[in-house]
C-alpha cells in the first residue's frame, strides 16, 4: 500500500505475465457464461448475505478479466480495486463449483501473482488490536 | 578383552565360533527355557535369546537370558528398538550386565504390524546403529547417551545384524561399515541360502577391509521341509531363498526333507569354515533346537573349545 | 496441508445425541481443501444428521456456518453472535481448529466431526498422502528430500532395515522402501556420502506441546528476565 | 440474396463453425497434457474396513449428494438450462425442413421430428431465453457479472429460433424472414467457437477430460502451465 503507491505500475511486466498464460486464461474467461451458478459454492458469498462481490465469477471477471481486457494497461487504482477481490474475498479453498469446469482458484492465484509484482499483497487481519511497533516492515508483504 | 565373554574369547583366539538361538516362551514358564537349553548345551558357544521376535509377545529376553545363565550357558542378549525408548534400553542394559549377561545383539526389530499386537504404538526412539553406539558409549566411556557418567560400565561384547540380501545390495556393505564405525564387535548375518550373493557381499567386505575389524558369523537356518522353504521364499521379508534350494528339497522324499535340509546347512557351514572373513556360524534352528546337536556334529564343529 | 476425514455418521450422532440445537462449524482452510470440512460437507452432514434424528423421532435442529480458518482467533470471532443460540457445537476443522473453537467458547460442548489424519499432499482429486510427521528437526537436506521419519515404517535414520524386497517396505508390499528411495535419489545426485556417515541418536522435539514465537516478535510476547 | 446466404455464406458459416470448434478442441489439447496415471494402494496395517453402508446410509448419502447438486441447489435454473440446451440442439437438427435441405444438398438426413413438436420445442426455447433475459435483468448477482456481450449472445442464440418460428408460421414477409433466419443461424454457428458460446467445447473438455471435484469422471488431462 503505502510506499508502493508512489511507484508507477509496471504494465510491461503485467503484460508479460498475462501473455505467458494468455491462451489458457482467455479460454477460461471466455467459457464463463456469467450464469452465477458458482455463487453458493463459496462460503464467503453465503456468509456475506449473498453479496455478489464474493461470487467466484465476479472475483475473476473483475480482476483477471479486466487485466486481459485492458491488456495489462491498468493504473494503480484499478489494481487496488482488484486487491480485495482476490486477496480478502477469497481464501483459495478450491471448492468453487462451475458448471463448465472452469478452474477459478487457479485464475485467482494467477491474479494474486500479478498483483504481487506491483507491490500489492493481501493482509489478513492478524494485527487487530496488536501494537504496530516492532513488526518488521516487510512482514505484511509475506502474508499474501 | 572388552567383556570377557566366552564368545569373545573364542573369537579373539581365532577359533571358529558357533552360536545358537533360543526363543523364550509365550508364558511365564522358566522350565521351557531349560528344556530347550538342554539341546544346545555343549553344542554352541553362546545362545541368542530373541527379543519378542516377529513382534510377538514372549518372555523378556534379559529374563530368559538370566535363566540360561542358571543353566550354565552363555546368552547373547538381543535387544530391539521397537518397544523401548533410550531410557528403558539403557536401564535394561545395566540390569542385564548386573545379572551376568556379557553379549548383546543390537537390532531394529521387526515392525509391530507383523506381530500379535499390530496396532501397538511403535517406539523406534533410536535405531539399531544408534543403539550400537549407545552401548559402546556406556561400555567404553562409562557414560549414558546424554554424556552423564554412570557408576559401573556394562562391559558388553556388542553384536549387530547384517543382511547381505536386503536392497539396495550395493548399500549393504556400507551399512555394515556404519555398524562397525559405531562400535559393533561381531556380526551375525541374516539366514543365508543364496551363496553366490553372500560370497559377493563378503568379498566386498574383505576388499573394504571391514572383515579385519569385526568378527562375522554367517547365519544359517536348516530347512525343516519344502513347505518351510516355500514360505520363507515368499513371505519372510529380507530373505533370499533361491530356486535351487526349493528344487533340491523337491527332489527328495517328504520324510527325507528334514535331513536334506540339515545336509544343505552342513555343506554351507563347511564352506564358511574356509571362507575368508568368516569367523563362525550362527545356527538359527527356529523351534527346532533338538536337531542342533545333529547339525553341529555333522558339520564337524565338535567338540566346542573351552577357553 | 492438514488432511482429515469425516467421521462415520453413527459416531457423530452418538457424540451429539441429547443436544437439541447444534451449530456445525466448517473450516475453509485445510479441511475444506481436502473435501472433509468445507461448507459443502457442513451442508451434507447437517442434512444427514437431521434426517437420521428425524427417523428416530428425536427433536433436533442443526445449522451450519463456515469460517475462513478455525485456527485463527479473528475468524472464530465471526461465530460469537451465533453460538449462544445453540446447545452444542460440532466442528469440521482439524484437531487444532476444534480445540481453538472449544477454547473460545468454554461453556459450550464442542464435538469433532472429522478425524485429523496427517500432514500430506494432494496426489490427485480426493487422494492424499502423508509426507510429514512434524517431528521438529528436519533431515530432508540429508536424505534427498525424502523423509525417513514419515516414509520409513520404523523411522530409521541410518539406512534400510534388512527387510525391503523388490524395492518395497517389508511392512507393506505396495509401499516403496523409503531408504531405497533415499539411496537412489542421493546416488542420482552424487550425494551418497550423506548417508554413509552415522546419524547419531536425535533429540526429539515433538515430545511436548509445540509452541514458539518468531524471533522478530519476541519483544512483544516474551517476558524479559528481571 | 437468399441464394448467397444459402449457398456460399452457408458454406462459410459451416466451415468456420467446424474449423473453429476443431481449433478450440485442438487448442485445448495443446494447452493440456495427459497426466501420469497412478493407482492408489492402501497403506493400512490391518484388513480394510469391509463394512458396507446400510440402505439407510446409502439413502442419506444420495440425499446429500442431491442436495449438493445443481438440481438440489437451483432446481429452476437446472431444469430451465437443461431444457434450453436440449431444445437448442433438438429443434434445428431434427426439423423436417432442415433435413430436406440437407437431403437436397448432400443426400442424407437426420431423424426428423414432427413439425408441431419442433414448434413446441422452439417456443419452449424462446421461453427459456426470456427466463434468462429477465434473470439477467433483475437478479443483482447476475447483473454484477453481466456485460453487453451477454445480451448480444443471448440475442444471437435466440434470433435463429425466433425467425424460424416466424418463418414456419409465415408471419411477416416470408422472404425477408427466411433470409434473416438463415443469416441468424449462420451468425450463431460462427459465434460458437469464437465467443462465450465456446463453452460448448469447453464444457465437454473440462468436465470430462479434467479431473476435479465436479468432473464426471476421473479425468486424465491437466493444464501444461
Amino acid at each position: 500500500m503505502s510506499h508502493n503507491a508512489l511507484q508507477p505500475v509496471d504494465t510491461d511486466k503485467i503484460k508479460k505475465m498475462l501473455d505467458h498464460k494468455k491462451a489458457r486464461m482467455k479460454i477460461c474467461l471466455a467459457a464463463c457464461a456469467s450464469c452465477t451458478l458458482c455463487a453458493e459454492s463459496c462460503f464467503l458469498f453465503v456468509n456475506h448475505d449473498n453479496d455478489p462481490k464474493y461470487m467466484p465469477s465476479y472475483k475473476v471477471i473483475h480482476s483477471l478479466g479486466k487485466l486481459y481486457k485492458k491488456k495489462g494497461r491498468v493504473d494503480r487504482d484499478a489494481l487496488e480495486q482488484m486487491k480485495p477481490l482476490v486477496f480478502q474475498n477469497c481464501v483459495l479453498c478450491g471448492r468453487c463449483y462451475c458448471p463448465f469446469g472452469i478452474d477459478i482458484p487457479n485464475m485467482i492465484s494467477f491474479t494474486r501473482s500479478i498483483l504481487r509484482t506491483q507491490g500489492i499483497a493481501g493482509v489478513y487481519p492478524y494485527s487487530l488490536g496488536a501494537p504496530e511497533d516492532d513488526a518488521p516492515a516487510d512482514n505484511t508483504a509475506q502474508t499474501g | 578383552m572388552k567383556s570377557g565373554s566366552n564368545l569373545e574369547k573364542i573369537l579373539s583366539e581365532g577359533k571358529f565360533a558357533v552360536t545358537g538361538e533360543l526363543g523364550p516362551p509365550r508364558g511365564a514358564d522358566a522350565g521351557a527355557i531349560s528344556e530347550k537349553a538342554q539341546h544346545l548345551k555343549g553344542m554352541v558357544d553362546s545362545v541368542n535369546i530373541t527379543d519378542n521376535q516377529t513382534a510377538v509377545v514372549r518372555m523378556s529376553s534379559w529374563a530368559a537370558s538370566t535363566l540360561l545363565i542358571r543353566e550354565g550357558m552363555e546368552p547373547n542378549y538381543q535387544m530391539v528398538c521397537r518397544d523401548r525408548n533410550r531410557i528403558a534400553m539403557q536401564s535394561d542394559i545395566l540390569g542385564a550386565y548386573a545379572l551376568g549377561i556379557r553379549n548383546i545383539l543390537c537390532l531394529s526389530g521387526d515392525h509391530q504390524s507383523f506381530g500379535d499386537h499390530p496396532k501397538s504404538k511403535k517406539v523406534f526412539d533410536i535405531d539399531s546403529i544408534q543403539l550400537i553406539g549407545m552401548v559402546k558409549k556406556m561400555r567404553d566411556e562409562a557414560t549414558f547417551l546424554n554424556n552423564e557418567p554412570l557408576s559401573e560400565a556394562p562391559r558388553m561384547f556388542i553384536g549387530a545384524a547384517a543382511n547381505p540380501f536386503g536392497e539396495p545390495y550395493e548399500f549393504r556393505v556400507h551399512r555394515l561399515a556404519k555398524k562397525i564405525a559405531c562400535g559393533a564387535d561381531f556380526i551375525q548375518t541374516q539366514c543365508i541360502y543364496n551363496m553366490e550373493r553372500f560370497r559377493e557381499w563378503i568379498s566386498r567386505a574383505n576388499d573394504m577391509g571391514l572383515t579385519e575389524k569385526i568378527y562375522i558369523l554367517a547365519g544359517v537356518t536348516p530347512m525343516k521341509s519344502l513347505g518351510m522353504a516355500r514360505y520363507m521364499q515368499k513371505n519372510v521379508p529380507g530373505m533370499d531363498v533361491p530356486d535351487y534350494v526349493i528344487k533340491r528339497l523337491q527332489g527328495v522324499d517328504k520324510k527325507q526333507q528334514a535331513s536334506e535340509g540339515i545336509a544343505m546347512c552342513c555343506e554351507q557351514i563347511e564352506e564358511f569354515k574356509e571362507m575368508k572373513g568368516i569367523a563362525g556360524v550362527h545356527i538359527m534352528a527356529i523351534e527346532w533346537e533338538k536337531r542342533v546337536p545333529e547339525i553341529v556334529e555333522r558339520a564337524k564343529l565338535l567338540p566346542r573349545p573351552t577357553v | 496441508m492438514i488432511i482429515a476425514e469425516i467421521k462415520s455418521l453413527d459416531e457423530i450422532k452418538d457424540l451429539i445425541s441429547g443436544y437439541k440445537k447444534v451449530l456445525n462449524t466448517g473450516c475453509a482452510g485445510c479441511t475444506a481443501v481436502c473435501l472433509a470440512g468445507g461448507q459443502k460437507e457442513v451442508e451434507s452432514l447437517n442434512l444427514k444428521l437431521s434426517s437420521a434424528f428425524k427417523a428416530d423421532n428425536v427433536p433436533f435442529e442443526i445449522d451450519g456456518f463456515t469460517v475462513e480458518r478455525q485456527c485463527e482467533v479473528d475468524f472464530l470471532a465471526e461465530l460469537d453472535p451465533l453460538v449462544d443460540d445453540y446447545d452444542a457445537l460440532l466442528s469440521m476443522a482439524c484437531g487444532a481448529g476444534i480445540q481453538f473453537l472449544a477454547e473460545r467458547f468454554p461453556h459450550k460442548p464442542v464435538f469433532p466431526a472429522v478425524n485429523t489424519t496427517f500432514i500430506g499432499v494432494n496426489k490427485d482429486v480426493g487422494w492424499y498422502e502423508e509426507r510429514c510427521k512434524s517431528c521438529g528437526d528436519c533431515v530432508l537436506g540429508l536424505t534427498g528430500g525424502i523423509c525417513p521419519v514419515t516414509m520409513c515404517a520404523k523411522g530409521l535414520f541410518n539406512g534400510p532395515c534388512g527387510g525391503p524386497q523388490n524395492g518395497s517396505c517389508e511392512v507393506n508390499k505396495d509401499t516403496p522402501c523409503a531408504w531405497i528411495s533415499i539411496y537412489e535419489r542421493l546416488k542420482l545426485q552424487g550425494r551418497l556420502e550423506n548417508i554413509l556417515k552415522v546419524y547419531e541418536a536425535r533429540e526429539w522435539e515433538d515430545q511436548i506441546q509445540g509452541s514458539m514465537v518468531l524471533e522478530q516478535y519476541k519483544s512483544r510476547y516474551v517476558k524479559k528476565a528481571e | 440474396m437468399y441464394e448467397l446466404a444459402r449457398g456460399p455464406l452457408m458454406w462459410v458459416a459451416a466451415i468456420l463453425f467446424v474449423a473453429g470448434v476443431l481449433y478450440r478442441a485442438i487448442q485445448l489439447f495443446m494447452l493440456t497434457r495427459k497426466k501420469e496415471r497412478a493407482f492408489y494402494r492402501p497403506q493400512t496395517l490391518s484388513l480394510p474396513d469391509t463394512r458396507q453402508p446400510t440402505p439407510e446410509e446409502q439413502k442419506l448419502e444420495r440425499l446429500a449428494a442431491f442436495q449438493n447438486s445443481l438440481l438440489g441447489k437451483h432446481p429452476v435454473m437446472a431444469v430451465v438450462s437443461t431444457v434450453f440446451h436440449a431444445c437448442l440442439f433438438a429443434a434445428p437438427i431434427f426439423l423436417v425442413a432442415h433435413n430436406l435441405l440437407l437431403y437436397e444438398s448432400w443426400g442424407f438426413t437426420f431423424l426428423s421430428l414432427p413439425d408441431a413438436l419442433c414448434d413446441v420445442l422452439t417456443i419452449v426455447l424462446l421461453a427459456c431465453v426470456l427466463f434468462f433475459l429477465f434473470r439477467r435483468l433483475l437478479l443483482p448477482r447476475v447483473q454484477a457479472v453481466t456485460t453487453l456481450d451477454d445480451y448480444v449472445l443471448l440475442f444471437i442464440t435466440a434470433a435463429p429460433f425466433l425467425t424460424g418460428f416466424f418463418a414456419y408460421h409465415q408471419w411477416f414477409d416470408y422472404k425477408t424472414v427466411i433470409l434473416l433466419h438463415v443469416l441468424a443461424g449462420e451468425a450463431m454457428l460462427i459465434a460458437i467457437p469464437f465467443t462465450k458460446l465456446g463453452h460448448m467445447v469447453f464444457f465437454f473438455f473440462a468436465r470430462i477430460l479434467f479431473g476435479s471435484e465436479y468432473s464426471f469422471w476421473r479425468g486424465n488431462r491437466t493444464w501444461t502451465s
